[in-house]
């Protein structure tokens, strides 16, 4: 039970993050610790009681076994490949910003592209 | 049909790209050339709607795709307006054919998918590709906010769907929609809120289209079409089926998003009316077309919605392609620096004349036949002050594409084009291609005002929920 | 001032979705409980019977044979199978992000020196660590039906053992040529089973191989082929990033 | 009967030491993230954001969900972490620790 309400919490920090920090890696980071907290929210939607992992070896042998709801592990794959996608690209503007203004800081870049 | 080629084709072409660096733009040419043939010559075989399911695993089970009226003529509206983007800026693509090509089978797949998760995934492909064509132009500051904020809001989407998993344990649209029926859920409230805040920044919506400004103001006609026409023509399709064929919106959720969309189609026009940059003017206004799409998608009017989404779409991409040519050109964008520049060039001044005029909906134009569609459909739902703001609206429009026009066509004080920095590059010659792509979208235009429309509806005839919970197996 | 805007806007947030979720009043539908959740209301249910299409409805492992998706991982199943398509979009962020970053910080490129001269040792060993997490990756991902990983893992366990290379030899650079080959035959390959998969069996990523008995190394169908596929060009495309991010622009 | 007993009273014991891992995990989660936005240093915000992506590792294989937890595990605290600390290590100043 904990977990969930503690996922949905590390969202909350990762949008405090992005509405109260003005540095391109830290917004950047804040965006992952989103997205973490949103995995860890998805995964616990699939989490059962007493179920076991979602794999059949030779000690869980049939699926009449209890397992745990596979569907979003499989969407929380998807998910993490994605973050990894956007978060590559956001730290290469990152650089290229730092290049062009000599900063991370958004508020000292001045106004105009 | 075998809906996935749509998508299919476009992403191996991208895959072979990418190995083979040289013939990049060939494919590109090529898989738009496929996917506008493939989607017109199933829309005029097509008979009735159907689910294709991927992989072979019965709906809700695996992912389908929906193609059903309203999506076949979502995907060929994105199809031309994708072709004729690509046929128009061809000269800007450069290194960027992959990216284009990748977003060209998202936005198929967008309107397509019959997943919520899959939907997803497709957004997120065409979100990145959207962030990297938007740093074409160097402005990194306004594409990184533009992708802090399209990352936050899909992952709010995300966490929608993921509540809607928990509350229905499927993610497939139409066994959602035959689940929830027609009941108001309280506990669909909220992720209802966080699937419209996802979508809303994409579908530029008001308090979530801050990015637009800034990532558009300079950019140049490949990039601007793209995200004014291509992304708008697939985000606001996938809107208008997720509100009107899937999700029951309760009262207070429904005003709701009505007083957003109504804000943002005022304010975006009045911010548009007080610009002097072209290309300022025309994405505030394409801002407020897609909050009026929006309004009329609330009150369940798909035909009219369409018919304004594609007035809006295909004239943008002329007037937002000369315009951006014309800033390339001659340095600036600002209506009282090109004075009387048509006169010189009448043959695309008529072609953004046209497309002026039918955005404005004067009679005789495409533009009149969506709005009246519109407007008629709001008074026949009982509606009063929807009708009166969207009129009061098309006035103000109507008076900054006409302060547009007659600055572009009176020459003033004599000179004054001479004025700008590199006049000597504007030449004629490049603009022939332009010239007759936006003469025949004019005619286009102009027939398809004056034809009726009896043939679209057909499209549009079908339930979406009849026909399609025939084809689902028990689950 | 910001940050106490902030503060009061995340708590508005957060009582929302809290008070949405778990004090919610309505009784016809409601959140299901952390844990509490019933297997049978969610599809999930005949993604671990592996009778989407119709069967007998219990798999034993090592006896089962010919299902529709022969996979003892469940989420491989689900991710190469039922969901394949959110693969290929998957694969396909991947890989536009990857291009995104080559194209942005773009042009010719020259080592970065690291922060510290490698000597012999770390030189050399890094080229044994080296071979042992390729095998290790190559391993993980052509058992992905059968064990955790697959080939997301196993893709960027390959990537992370060029990123040691790069870490311990201050001369080292990919094969940029052959990372985005590898990259495109992998890609094109894997729409091409999908294609295949059209021609044979009539629908786009369908199974068209045999399925084996459950737990067998070669079982599955298409599934080792596609997450081979997947592992190649995860590796490649995660090699491009980060050759890209440990590399700089010639002036 | 007393195996029983004792069997059960282990169970009892192990879901219980559950919860304590899983609620301390949470904890740790939650000031890591904090201190992770608010750290002075650059460097020191991506280490605890590693730290966190692992501590997310433990969450999930706590969840049975151990083909998430290898991929986290190698991507999240891994590639992630690597290709902040190259950027910021791209754009330091010379002479200048990170």
């Amino acid at each position: 039970m904990m977990i969930q309400y503690i996922a949905i919490l590390l969202m909350l920090v990762g949008i405090y993050g992005l509405l109260s920090q003005r540095n391109v890696i830290k917004m950047i980071v804040s965006l992952n610790i989103f997205e973490i907290g949103l995995n860890v929210f998805i995964i616990s939607i699939g989490y059962v009681k007493d179920g076991v992992a979602p794999i059949l070896t030779s000690v869980n042998n049939s699926s009449s076994l209890m397992f745990v709801d596979p569907l979003p592990h499989a969407l929380v794959l998807t998910a993490i490949v994605i973050g990894v996608g956007v978060t590559a690209l956001a730290l290469a503007l990152a650089r290229k910003m730092h290049k062009k203004y000599g900063t991370y800081e958004l508020d000292e870049m001045g106004g105009e592209a | 049909m075998n809906p996935a080629l749509l998508i299919a084709v476009p992403l191996l072409a991208a895959f072979i790209a990418v190995m083979v660096m040289k013939i990049d733009k060939v494919l590109l040419s090529l898989a738009v050339l496929f996917n506008l043939v493939y989607t017109v010559y199933n829309a005029i075989i097509y008979t009735n709607p159907i689910i294709y399911t991927i992989g072979n695993f019965k709906p809700p089970f695996g992912i389908s795709l929906v193609v059903d009226g309203y999506s076949l003529v979502g995907v060929i509206l994105l199809n031309v307006v994708f072709a004729l983007m690509v046929f128009l800026s061809f000269k800007l693509i450069g290194k960027y054919a992959v990216v284009l090509l990748v977003s060209l089978a998202a936005l198929n797949g967008i309107i397509l998918t019959g997943d919520l998760f899959n939907l997803f995934v497709f957004m997120e492909i065409g979100a990145i590709a959207a962030y990297i064509m938007t740093s074409m132009d160097k402005g990194y500051k306004h594409t990184f906010n533009y992708l802090v904020l399209g990352t936050l809001a899909s992952g709010l989407y995300l966490f929608g769907i993921v509540i809607i998993y928990n509350l229905f344990g499927t993610l497939n649209i139409i066994d959602l929609s035959e689940s929830i029926g027609n009941t108001v859920y309280a506990a669909m409230a909220l992720p209802l809120i966080f699937i419209f805040v996802g979508l809303s920044v994409e579908a530029k919506l008001l308090p979530f289209s801050g990015w637009v400004k800034g990532v558009l103001k300079k950019a140049n006609g490949l990039v601007g079409t793209l995200i004014i026409s291509a992304y708008a023509t697939a985000m606001l399709v996938m809107f208008g089926r997720l509100i009107n064929s899937i999700f029951i919106l309760s009262d207070g959720l429904k005003i709701g998003l009505t007083i957003i969309a109504v804000l943002t189609l005022t304010l975006a026009e009045a911010a548009a009316f007080s610009k002097k940059n072209l290309r300022e003017i025309l994405l505030f206004s394409s801002i407020a077309q897609s909050g009026l799409v929006v309004v009329l998608f609330l009150n369940g009017l798909i035909l009219p919605a369409v018919l304004v989404l594609a007035n809006n779409v295909i004239s943008k991409v002329v007037l937002f392609t000369v315009s951006a040519k014309m800033a390339e050109n001659t340095g600036s964008d600002n209506i009282y620096d090109l004075k009387g520049i048509f006169a010189s060039y009448r043959c695309f001044g008529i072609g953004f004349t046209v497309a002026a005029m039918s955005m404005v909906g004067l009679p005789f134009f495409f533009g009149f036949v969506a709005k009246a569609n519109a407007l008629i459909g709001l008074l026949q739902g009982g509606n009063i002050w929807l009708p009166i703001v969207i009129l009061l609206v098309s006035v103000v429009e109507g008076v900054y594409f006409m302060r547009i026009l007659t600055n572009l066509w009176n020459p003033g004080e004599e000179g004054e084009l001479a004025k700008l920095k590199d006049v000597n590059d504007f030449k004629m010659k490049k603009f022939v291609k332009l010239g007759i792509v936006s003469l025949i979208i004019g005619l286009i235009i102009i027939a398809a005002g004056i034809l009726p429309l009896q043939n679209i509806q057909k499209y549009f005839d079908a339930d979406f929920l009849s026909i399609l919970s025939n084809s689902i197996g028990g689950a | 001032m910001k940050q106490v805007i902030s503060i009061i806007l995340v708590l508005l947030i957060g009582v929302l979705i809290f008070g949405a979720l778990y004090f919610s009043s309505d009784e016809s539908l409601k959140f299901n409980e952390y844990g509490k959740v019933n297997l049978a209301d969610r599809v999930s249910e005949k993604y671990i019977d592996k009778s989407v299409n119709g069967g007998s409805g219990v798999v034993e492992y090592q006896k089962s044979e010919g299902l529709e998706s022969g996979s003892a991982n469940y989420v491989t199943s689900i991710i190469v199978n039922y969901r394949s398509f959110d693969t290929l979009g998957e694969v396909t962020v991947l890989f536009i992000s990857a291009f995104g970053v080559a194209l942005l910080l773009g042009g010719k490129r020259k080592r970065q020196k690291n922060m510290f001269e490698p000597n012999f040792i770390l030189k050399h060993g890094a080229r044994l660590v080296f071979g042992l997490m390729v095998i290790f990756g190559v391993y993980m991902f052509s058992h992905g039906h059968l064990t955790p990983g697959g080939g997301f893992p196993g893709g960027s366990i390959i990537a992370a053992s060029i990123l040691l290379l790069y870490m311990a030899d201050n001369e080292f650079r990919a094969k940029m040529k052959s990372l985005k080959a590898t990259e495109g035959i992998a890609g094109s390959l894997y729409v091409i089973i999908g294609l295949l998969a059209v021609v044979l069996g009539g629908y786009f990523l369908a199974n068209f191989l045999p399925t084996g008995i459950v737990g067998d190394l070669l079982s599955g169908g298409v599934i080792p082929i596609v997450y081979i596929l997947i592992g190649l060009k995860v590796g490649s495309e995660l090699s491009g990033i980060i050759d890209s991010f440990v590399t700089k622009e010639v002036e | 009967m007393r195996a029983i007993f004792l069997k059960t009273e282990r169970e009892v014991n192990k879901v219980q030491i559950l919860e304590i891992v899983e609620i301390v995990i949470g904890a740790l989660m939650l000031i890591i993230g904090i201190m992770a936005i608010n750290a002075k240093k650059l460097l020191n915000s991506i280490i605890y954001l590693s730290i966190i992506s692992m501590l997310a590792v433990v969450a999930f294989v706590l969840m049975k969900a151990p083909d998430v937890a290898v991929t986290e595990a190698v991507i999240g605290s891994g590639l992630v972490t690597a290709i902040f600390v190259f950027t910021l290590f791209s754009t330091r100043k010379e002479g200048e620790d990170l």
